[in-house]
């Protein structure tokens, strides 16, 4: 065990996948001798050289289907794309190019990259630095996409994601970079597809991706001084979905609070209360609360962007309102 | 002369692009009849460049190509059969009826594939060469677009890419005059595309592209280079699109006094010419009734095979259990 | 009255918007001389010169963005992206520029433009000219995404669209453009927003968009047979959505099947059943059923394709399930 | 000569440009202070780009910016305060506080806008100059855009476009050496952007970009040529970025020497160096101290505005009534 930063922790996966594969390289913007924006790939240009860690010209849409294809042919590309708000230039590569080749070409093709990328809100950072489009990401067959909450997460995560053989998002968050905790020593793989439980609670569940999770946990906490035990649950791998925790806690607790930083209206969170609505409907006692960004794009000036954000306090609301 | 073919690689050159002529025109007859599905884009006229381009190639080099990839796809060693098969959607199909004819692939003779998001094999084809770099394999990548395919912005940032890093790419763009409906000067602000690579400090060189030798000196010559780790090159063929831009074309847009001129310089007749010089007549009526008789062959084998069956693909389940 | 094909009717609002405001004006892929590859924009620039119609290179990216501010200032652009399969090359344009700019600039513009496009499977035209991405549109704040199913409405939603001062995304159906209707005369505008009850019933309740509407009424039929009385809702306007039409419908039946063409995780028809979670869990006596294309790219050969495909006895199926 | 600004345009350019330094440089200290938000982006050392650039258009002409926009700003007469207020997400900014210091715009001035996904600001240009075209207006749209920006897919799109249609857009390629921490070379496969230009057929030079003067007329030239019908152009302004690439820049990757250099070429001592000749050194000074005291006041009422309440935008709401 050491205690690790959320960034420090990404960067020792990639080292140790790195280290370990020849076939493993990595390319974005200002990730090789810069380190990256958010320090994820410090050090590594020295370590492996400027064949395998590239800095890239500002080309999100060609760096993606360039991954696509180098993994269809040999190696393990790690691509980094600076903010998730430019996800729509790489989704054309996703949705019409990586999403269909192993399923068209009759399994012929593996595709083993990651897109590695960062999302979310509450540094200033203005509308096209702060989203999370988590669920145009989620929608698309045959990819992964997964959002580790912990430094531990980050790391198994992380290295699972570069042996899997189908492309994998993975989704960090510019606030969960400096967050610190217990990594747990050598080669630690985290599968993804399988949920987490962080909190066992039997009265309602709460569950959460990437910071949300932390926010989930601090209205659990709330609750408890409210007298309401809440579960709660840190699904990690937003596609394939753990749907099957889902109904185990729900099972328990018959009320949902569906907890994503992405806008509302077909966004993530639909999408786990449809889920709920096909699988647990007759466990529920009260219709699953959404709670997300609201339908509006993330302003600039402090006080309007903290309004807007989903948070601890919005998730305790829910909470009560569903067992009312 | 460096990088020509010799008489058997132009003699073999010619019989491919006689199996692709008697495809395409296959492929309009049953058309015609109502049995195909989808559009087809047929590439009548433009046979040189997809056959001899692909002909430079080793067994380990990659190819993409586009909505219009038959010469390519048989060009780079795909035989008859599976990609008439995938055209009509059978189960023996290259890619067991799956792709349809725009995105055939055959991934062990490295045609990864082709492709009809217009634009998306040019960085296809960087990424592969970039694969091939980042491990030090020997092997070159190709890619072969189209005029309208050179207006799109992914092109830009790849060829910009490719030139940065060397990677060793040949990007052949196939010059057909048209996009779908729109001649070129509907949609590009100059008439020689090539002469962009030298904004992206690439050597380029503008082709005959009916001319089956002088596609092949000019792309043996760059692959040679980007094979040498010089770095990407372009070049521009010229040529023409015959037929309409598909099956669903309603035409009306070429003329006819244009499609005449291209016609006297149609490529099968341009290399037969060329190959009586060293091949006696005999020689090539054979190697002509051999491609009718392995087309239509390959056509009655395919038509009878059966179709496939509908299974959900397990492997874009979003719940990480079946349910 | 006119009997005309849904083709016809969008190119009769076309014609008739152009004539009466000089402002508007058509660009995109083979609109012009030829007409449009699904002929909607037939004659037109014949009518209105090369200035107003343009056919444009092949360069989705920039003309999305294009549209976006030669609406800001002064015009009112309906771009046409051939294939929906495309719309992520739009996406940057949508969500990183079209959606932000009326709120972050404080109200200050205007960005009436239309994108015009159609998407869906059954014509064997393969996994990248088939889709139906409507969710990733629809989630975007700002912007309004309409998809009419019959010629009437085709007709008065694009003028209506036209005239709007927010831009506008509207979703045609390649299987559509040959259907005829009759198509009531003079300048008939169609507000969006609004939902058309097309068949009154009492037992359950069919909500769906585009295509899948022609789908829904053959269902409904299908279970007249069965004995059971559907009432099939046009929802028309993906959004905003007419949410109180839903809950009014399901008040009556208390069943619910929704259907939309596109994928199902994290789909429209995501969205449709969390909203009717939201605002008529109570009045449910099932859970809402979700007809969908499956998780998986869209295949080319003809059986596979049409196995693949939401239609009329897959409705009926999920329609008697929830009954039962 | 042609184009050159008057003796009264060149103070006011010098005076513009002293108002940026200054603007600059106090939030460089706020930003120290811990009292700014978000990561900012300063333009010291360039400000003849966005000031001399801007200072050949007219009030209905529209120009479109990037992330480092504060001298554009400026240059297409915004007042300090609003521009400031908006940098403190103040109710009294520009756009309210929503904005943002990426992003601000003044649409009646014409500044339509800052930009923060990079190259979104070339086809936004672009577009507003088709929509000058097609409304028959005798505008032209200008847009300021990096060499990062410079290899986006949609630069080569927007000019593909721009030169077919002969759109009355000027292109202004501030190139200060560096995308976001990487040098230029490591971006992009040639020194000189704007030799691309000859790809879609329009004209370019390249300037330096230091230099007002120079800015000022070569950018003149093309905005006139714009203007009359001719099409767009591109000017590429050779300059430099002499701070970090924002307040959240932990620096390293910009050698002392390179600064030092580029700091003798400062464009206002250039500017200052050029006016001396027609301007007494009393008036200089005034001028200089009228600027100091302008930025000085404008940061002081900025500050104290009030911040903003947050509402839900109503038009936004996906359900088509209130709920
Ligand atoms: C991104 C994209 N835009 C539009 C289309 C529709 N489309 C298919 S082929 C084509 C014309 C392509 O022209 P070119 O690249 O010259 O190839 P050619 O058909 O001449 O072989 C168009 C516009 C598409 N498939 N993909
Ligand atoms: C599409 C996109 N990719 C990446 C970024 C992150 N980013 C912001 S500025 C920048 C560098 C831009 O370089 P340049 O265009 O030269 O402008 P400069 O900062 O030098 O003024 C990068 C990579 C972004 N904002 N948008
Ligand atoms: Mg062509
Ligand atoms: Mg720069």
């Amino acid at each position: 065990m050491a205690l690790m930063r959320y960034a420090e922790a990404l960067n020792a996966a990639l080292r140790e996948e790195m280290a370990a594969d020849p076939s493993v390289f990595l390319f974005g913007e200002d990730i090789g001798r810069y380190g990256g924006v958010f320090k994820v790939t410090k050090g590594l240009m020295e370590e492996f050289g400027e064949s395998r860690v590239r800095d890239t010209p500002i080309s999100e849409q060609a760096m993606t289907a360039m991954a696509v294809t180098a993994a269809m042919t040999g190696t393990r590309p790690v691509l980094e794309i600076m903010y998730a708000d430019f996800i729509p230039l790489s989704l054309d590569a996703l949705v019409n190019q990586a999403s269909i080749y192993n399923y068209i070409w009759d399994g012929k093709v593996k595709m083993p990259f990651v897109l590695r990328t960062q999302g979310g809100g509450g540094s200033g950072a203005g509308a096209q630095h702060s989203k999370a489009l988590d669920s145009m990401l989620a929608h698309i067959p045959g990819i992964k996409v997964v959002a580790p909450s912990t430094p531990a997460d980050a790391k198994g995560m992380l290295k699972a994601a570069i042996r899997d053989d189908q492309p994998v998002v993975f989704l960090e968050h510019k606030l969960l970079y400096n967050v610190r905790g217990e990594v747990p020593d050598g080669d630690i793989i985290v599968p993804l597809g399988k949920a987490a439980t962080l909190r066992e609670g039997k009265d309602v569940s709460l569950f959460a991706t990437s910071k949300m999770v932390v926010e989930a946990v601090k209205a659990a906490d709330l609750l408890q001084a409210d007298g309401i035990s809440a579960e709660v649950i840190d699904l990690r791998s937003l596609r394939p979905l753990d749907v099957n925790a889902i109904v185990t806690s729900i099972s328990k607790t018959h009320h949902a609070v569906v907890v994503n930083e992405g806008w509302r209206f077909c966004g993530y969170a639909a999408e786990l209360s449809a889920t709920i609505m096909d699988f647990a409907f007759d466990e529920l006692d009260a219709p699953v609360a959404r709670v997300t960004l609201p339908d509006m794009p993330i302003p600039y000036s402090e006080p309007l962007e903290i309004a807007m954000l989903p948070n601890a306090d919005k998730i305790r609301a829910a909470a009560l309102a569903t067992l009312k | 002369m460096k990088n020509t073919p010799s008489v058997e690689e132009h003699l073999e050159i010619y019989r491919k692009m006689l199996m692709v002529r008697h495809l395409e025109e296959g492929l309009g007859a049953l058309h015609k009849e109502g049995r195909t599905r989808g559009p087809i884009h047929r590439c009548d006229g433009q046979e040189a460049v997809g056959i001899a381009a692909t002909a430079v190639l080793e067994a380990g080099d990659k190819v993409t190509t586009t909505h219009r990839g038959h010469a390519v796809y048989i060009g780079k060693g795909m035989e008859l059969r599976p990609v008439i098969a995938e055209i009509f959607g059978r189960e023996t199909g290259a890619c067991a009826g799956r792709a349809g004819h725009m995105l055939v692939a055959d991934v062990e003779k490295g045609v990864i594939g082709g492709n009809a998001i217009v634009g998306a094999g040019i960085p296809a084809a960087t990424g592969m060469a970039l694969s091939m770099q980042v491990m030090g394999q020997p092997n070159v990548a190709m890619c072969v677009f189209g005029d309208g395919a050179a207006q799109t912005g992914i092109c830009h940032e790849a060829m910009n890419m490719a030139a940065l890093w060397k990677l060793p790419v040949v990007f052949v763009l196939e010059h057909n005059q048209f996009g779908l409906t729109v001649p070129s000067d509907v949609q590009s602000s100059v008439k020689d595309i090539s002469i962009r690579a030298a904004g992206y400090g690439m050597p380029s060189e503008i082709v005959d592209g009916n001319d089956a030798v002088a596609v092949y000196r000019a792309v043996g010559a760059m692959a040679e280079r980007a094979r040498r780790g010089e770095g990407p090159g372009m070049i521009e063929c010229k040529t023409y699109r015959l037929e309409g831009f598909s099956t669903s074309d309603m035409g009306g847009y070429q003329t006819k006094e244009e499609i005449a001129a291209w016609k006297a310089r149609d490529p099968l007749k341009i290399s037969r010419d060329a190959l009586t010089a060293d091949v006696d007549e005999a020689k090539l009526v054979e190697v002509e009734a051999k491609a009718k008789a392995d087309v239509d062959e390959a056509f009655a084998t395919a038509l009878s095979d059966p179709m496939p069956q509908f299974a959900i693909d397990e492997a874009c389940n979003p719940y990480s259990e079946a349910h």
